[in-house]
């Protein structure tokens, strides 16, 4: 187990060296002076646009050698220094990207824990209970198959403009304060709704219909004829087969928040919901260089705790990774 | 008290048509009895003991009668058997190996499945216990998740578990073939002393390995391509078998002490028939060599030449008469 | 000597059988026809300001017209051409990379494996979406080609995964020792005994890469980081929320590109699944 | 003539290799020309793995393989194709030797194609015919069928009909019967006897003491990756030394008489490397303060008979 630790470890650690380093050598590299492109669509006058460049041209560090360029690019990391945005000027990117973190959190974590659920009960519910399986398991497959920002386009379409109960954009109201008072966390709850739908309909399908192909499999498994065999009712049959089943799904869990990221940024995009992605479009379109790395560094970093969460519950629910790790093959 | 089978049909449903893996079954097990089922590969052994317990698609029930104890079990009906199962008729599956849930320990496990049948797991602990001891198993296997056990210890755990009830009948499906023949000793012991102990009052005991019979069954029956070829105690099968099939298969054992330098054996040429569409007559006809007219067109009947002696054969039902 | 016509036959015959299978293969052929019988209906260029703007589908315009006048249906006809073009190659790429990582780290095992490992998790852990972004962003020009060769090349960590797990268990097979003892070299016996054997379970990878790919390009080019020359899907969705079509009402613009996204995609995934069940004995129901 | 000299196999187990176990130790024997061999042992007493490794299928830790005095681990490229026109090798299950794929004669297809390119097919056919006939198989009835087609028994006399064409001296028949029903199981034992007296040496791995009498000359015992005994057939069968060969020998299912009351402990297999004599925690005789604490050496017993045991050493001192 502890090697099993250190493995995983090692690979995180490792994984964010290297998107740390594609980060880093993303503008660098690419055609184009970005810190040119910079000034080009910043369109200052010209004193401005000199100091700029002078500016940025030390930001990025071109006037030093290379690996001088990477290691402070790292010792900036880890001072919490991700430069300073364009779009926002001239506000800090690390800044920036710490308000908009929190809407991510309370839009992200409760759709895909919900949705990974509800899915999977619904999914075990639904397998080899034929009707079920004819009739709402092809709603899964439209709803896993679903585009994400689809799905928030027609939700704010229905729900917003044709029949306006919800509203279309913004994470609240812009007359109203941050505050942690009744009203303005009715009015973000309010603003969140829709979002949230649409994200946890689309990853609810996938689940449902991942645990169903899952525990059909693990209904046909020895153990399970086995309780069969010994006249096991159908129920406990089924509850061992779901537990088995639900390990799969753990680890589908971790391979999908890479998917879910990019939906959840463009169901921000849509509803215009301040989190990181809706930040990454606008750094996109103005083409806010700093922005987008701190953006692309958070991102990471989130998958990454993600991931390693996923992992040390794998180890608590999995005792064959506790008791196994390595030895009894060969 | 006994098991009665009386003309008990099973067939496979396949895309070609039902294949006729048991057809037409009738035999009796009594009370204390350990029977021996012998067959090639194929020859519906296994479509036998699984029908008895677990008959669900592919396998269809198509007619006969199975009684346990005096009453009747519906086999066909999947639902009305869980009443039977564990209690009065248990199994140790062939793949006893793999037939416990990895991610569960196995108390847990067991504590689970006797709850389901309303069954205290505090008050048969004890028991249980006793039931480890039996098979030389630590009490801390409860406390283990099946992946920490060897595959004989699993098997033997399997055991425990299967007859925890104290079944009247106990199937053993090849539970001897995937093991070393110091624990496939060990292992077919233990069955005995179950039954001698009274913990399971009859077995039906599946094997391709005679040898393995000799040593501990009361009787054998050998199945031949779907049908029962012959029935007797177990000293007669042996030594005196009356169905030529029988006395091939058991000519063609090696045992130590016999080398192809000194004495050759041979096997029993040809293949079994197909169940798909099986011939009409006698289905060992094709590979015997004493068949004769009557084996073309008449299927033989399994009959009791002698007392508690059952076999298929004209050819013996002629000397006989 | 019937035999390889029969399981031919029985694959053949639950295929036909399998319900899943046929709905999906036929909503997946509609579309594809669609995609290419389209263009022969309509005469407009997709960015042509042919008509009124708003206007609702008509016998004219039959998915209606954009905010500047475009034709919608030359839009989605296009978009949908670009979608299954994405899907082949990014899809295609996805699976040739995918077999080549997994066939060569399940059939090598040891260091090579290790190795292999561990690219494909880093790969898997690395939101692969920002990293096209990224590379999106810098680039002057994008076409479809571009954009699905990106896609492949990022996704095709599962697949290797999955391919890798399969070789494996195939590997340990007698028939390969034998191969070996024949004398048989490597490379070959992975072409000439081990893929023939996974044949049903390729085109299955294909199949989902394929969906997956439709799917991350319609992303991209939401985001405004597709093709820069052309239409798609998601650029078709992309324009219509960015010039309005929300609170203008006009769902014509919105609805089909998406709707065709869901079918497609959804279809493919349910022939996947009656595949699944066609090849697996295990989940055929008589 | 093939010797096996001290050969060795350590396993790394665990992620990065963190665990190793012992499956062959230190195996020394040689197989003369025409002659059979018995290898006897449980699972995992190594018998499989020193078949593969002769077979070239895995690596030798340490120690080495020769043939008629070539080291095998130095063959590469026509060398070892050369190799394996004499070794070959036959596997336990017949339906996962078959590539389920194709039709079950592509083995000898791939045999002309390997080996003997300039044979016409004419010509090719006719000694396929002929071997296969040599095996028992009529041509007709087995050609051109795929592997499910075909019986367990019939698809194993087609590996020995293949090694057959390829003119092998040496044949590793590992398990070959286990998995055959026991009417034809005799038929492939009594194939492998004839071919010995075409002169080809056979290594017969099996767990079954009874059919490795019945074709070998000699037999070794192998215990978790070391041999406990060797010896001719009749000398280990009938005067066993080793206590686990006695143990062994008590638990055959025989027909002639009832199991005899030897008793085996149920005790765990485990692992690990040890330095104490490998039967150690199942021997009934094993005694801690004796020399059970190290591993007894292979000694010769009686002429060509051998036993690693320090019981027998201690109960025969002097002798």
């Amino acid at each position: 187990m502890k090697q099993y630790f250190t493995r995983k470890l090692f690979i995180y650690l490792l994984t964010f060296f290297i998107a740390v380093t594609i980060d880093w050598l993303i503008p660098r590299f690419m055609p184009g002076n970005p810190v040119q492109v910079l000034l080009a669509r910043a369109s200052l006058h010209a004193e401005a646009a000199k100091e700029m460049y002078s500016y940025y041209t030390k930001a990025f560090g071109l006037d030093l050698p290379l690996w001088k360029q990477y290691l402070n690019f790292w010792i900036a990391i880890f001072h919490g220094d991700l430069g300073t945005s364009i779009l926002l000027f001239p506000q800090p990117v690390i800044k920036i990207i710490i308000r908009a973190v929190p809407y991510d959190i309370f839009l992200l974590l409760p759709s895909i824990l919900l949705s990974w659920f509800a899915g999977n009960k619904f999914g075990a519910f639904a397998a080899r209970t034929k009707w079920l399986d004819n009739t709402v398991l092809p709603i899964g497959y439209i709803l896993t198959a679903t585009p994400y920002m689809w799905l928030a386009i027609l939700l704010g379409w229905v729900l917003a403009m044709v029949f306006p109960i919800f509203p279309l954009a913004y994470a609240s109201s812009p007359a109203m304060k941050l505050s942690f008072s009744w009203i303005f966390i009715g009015d973000y709850l309010w603003h969140w709704i829709l979002p949230f739908s649409s994200l946890f309909l689309v990853m609810f399908g996938g689940w449902a219909i991942g645990m169903r192909n899952m525990i059909i499999y693990e209904l046909e498994a020895d153990y399970s004829h086995y309780l069969e065999a010994l006249g096991a009712p159908r129920k406990l049959v089924r509850r061992y087969a779901f537990r088995n089943a639900i390990l799969p799904q753990v680890t589908g869990l971790a391979l999908q928040l890479g998917i879910i990221m990019a939906g959840a940024l463009v169901t921000e995009v849509v509803f215009s919901y301040p989190g990181i992605g809706y930040l990454i479009l606008g750094a996109i379109q103005n083409q806010d260089f700093f922005l987008i790395q701190g953006c692309f560094l958070f991102i990471i970093i989130e998958v990454l705790i993600a991931n390693f969460l996923i992992d040390v519950l794998y180890i608590i629910i999995d005792p064959r990774i506790r008791i196994g790790m390595g030895g009894k093959s060969a | 008290m006994s098991l009665k089978v009386k003309n008990l049909k099973v067939y496979y449903q396949t895309l070609r048509g039902d294949v006729k893996a048991l057809d037409g079954a009738t035999f009796t097990i009594e009370d204390g009895e350990i029977m021996g089922l012998a067959g090639e590969s194929g020859c519906g052994k296994s479509t036998l003991s699984n029908s008895l317990i677990l008959l669900k698609p592919p396998m269809r029930f198509v007619e006969g009668r199975v009684e346990l104890d005096n009453e009747e079990l519906p086999i066909w009906d999947m639902e009305k058997m869980n009443h039977f199962r564990f209690k009065k008729i248990s199994t140790i599956p062939q793949y006893a190996m793999n037939a416990m849930n990895p991610i569960r320990k196995i108390g847990k496990m067991v504590s689970e499945i006797l709850k389901s049948k309303k069954v205290d797991y505090k008050s048969t602990l004890p028991e249980l216990k006793r039931r480890l001891d039996l098979v030389e198993l630590s009490h801390d296997v409860l406390n283990m998740y099946p992946i920490e056990l060897s595959g004989g210890m699993k098997q033997r755990m399997v055991m425990v578990l299967s007859t925890l009830m104290n079944p009247s009948l106990l199937m053993a499906d090849e539970i001897t073939s995937a093991l070393d023949v110091s624990t496939q000793k060990a292992v077919a012991k233990m069955l005995v002393e179950f039954r001698n102990r009274e913990l399971v009052k009859k077995l039906m005991v599946i094997t391709h390995d005679i040898s393995i019979l000799y040593q501990i069954a009361d009787s054998i029956m050998i199945m031949y391509a779907g049908k029962l070829a012959e029935k007797a105690p177990t000293s007669v099968i042996i030594n005196s078998p009356r169905h030529p099939y029988t006395k091939l298969l058991i000519s063609s054992l090696p045992d130590i002490g016999v080398k192809y330098s000194q004495r050759k054996l041979t096997g029993i040429p040809g293949k079994p028939p197909l169940l798909l569409d099986p011939p009409t007559g006698c289905r060992f006809r094709e590979r015997c060599p004493v068949a004769f007219q009557k084996c073309l067109n008449e299927e033989p009947p399994f009959m009791e030449i002698k007392k508690g002696h059952f076999i298929a054969c004209w050819k013996e039902f002629e000397k006989n008469a | 000597m019937t035999k390889p016509k029969k399981r031919i036959n029985e694959i053949l015959y639950f295929a036909l059988k399998n319900k899943r299978l046929r709905v999906g293969l036929i909503v997946v052929l509609f579309f594809l026809i669609l995609a290419f019988v389209g263009p022969l209906l309509t005469h407009y260029q997709w960015d042509a300001y042919v008509g009124p703007a708003y206007h609702p589908p008509s016998y004219e315009y039959w998915f209606g017209t954009t905010t500047f006048g475009q034709d919608v249906f030359t839009q989605f006809i296009l978009g949908l051409k670009a979608s299954f073009l994405v899907g082949i190659i990014g899809g295609g790429i996805g699976t040739l990379i995918g077999v080549l990582v997994g066939f060569t780290a399940g059939y090598h095992g040891g260091m090579i494996d290790e190795f292999l490992n561990m690219l494909t998790n880093i790969v898997i852990v690395i939101p692969t979406l920002a990293i096209l972004l990224i590379i999106s962003v810098y680039l002057k020009v994008r076409g479809v080609l571009i954009e699905s060769i990106f896609i492949g090349f990022t996704a095709w960590p599962w697949a290797a995964r999955a391919i890798r797990a399969q070789t494996f268990s195939l590997r340990s097979r007698d028939f390969v020792d034998l191969a070996r003892i024949s004398g048989i070299k490597p490379l070959k016996i992975m072409f000439t005994e081990i893929a023939p054997n996974m044949m049903s379970y390729l085109l299955m990878t294909f199949i989902l890469q394929f969906g997956g790919a439709i799917l991350i390009a319609a992303t991209l080019d939401f985001i405004g980081l597709g093709p820069t020359n052309a239409i798609s899907l998601g650029l078709m969705m992309n324009l219509a929320v960015l010039w309005g079509a929300l609170p203008l009402g006009m769902w014509w613009w919105f609805v089909p590109p998406g709707a065709a996204i869901a079918a497609i995609v959804g279809a493919l995934y349910l022939t996947n699944v009656g595949l699944d069940e066609v090849f697996n004995p295990k989940l055929r129901k008589l | 003539m093939l010797e096996l000299d001290k050969i060795s196999k350590v396993y790394k187990t665990g992620t990065f290799g963190g665990k190793k176990l012992l499956a062959v130790n230190k195996v020394s024997f040689e197989v003369k020309d025409g002659e059979v061999i018995s290898l006897i042992g449980e699972s995992g007493s190594g018998k499989s793995t020193i078949g593969k490794m002769i077979l070239g299928l895995i690596s030798i830790t340490s120690g080495t393989i020769r043939l008629n005095g070539v080291d095998i681990a130095t063959l590469k490229g026509g060398a070892l194709k050369n190799y394996y026109r004499n070794v070959q090798g036959i596997f336990q299950d017949p339906f996962s030797s078959y590539n389920p794929v194709f039709k079950a004669d592509r083995i000898f297809r791939i045999i002309r194609e390997e080996f003997f390119p300039e044979i016409k097919i004419d010509e090719w056919n006719k000694k396929i015919d002929s071997s296969l006939r040599a095996v028992g198989l009529n041509p007709n009835e087995v050609l051109n069928k795929f592997p499910h087609q075909l019986s367990g028994g019939q698809l194993q006399r087609f590996l020995i009909a293949r090694a057959l064409l390829l003119d092998v001296q040496f044949l590793v028949a590992d398990e070959i019967i286990s998995m055959l029903d026991a009417s034809t199981r005799i038929d492939v034992l009594n194939l492998l006897a004839e071919l010995k007296s075409r002169g080809l040496s056979i290594l017969f791995i099996t767990h079954d003491l009874s059919l490795g009498y019945y074709i070998s000359e000699r037999a070794m015992i192998l215990y978790r990756g070391g041999v406990v005994e060797m010896g001719s057939t009749e000398q280990v069968y009938y005067h066993p030394l080793h206590p686990y060969t006695k143990m062994l020998i008590a638990s055959v299912p025989r027909l002639d008489k009832k199991w005899e009351e030897v008793e085996g402990k149920l005790k765990a297999k485990h692992s690990e490397l040890s330095t104490g004599c490998v039967y150690y925690e199942r021997c009934l005789f094993a005694d801690k303060d004796k020399d059970c604490a190290k591993r007894p050496p292979l000694i010769e017993a009686e002429s060509g008979h051998f036993v690693a045991c320090s019981h027998y050493m201690e109960v025969n001192k002097g002798v």
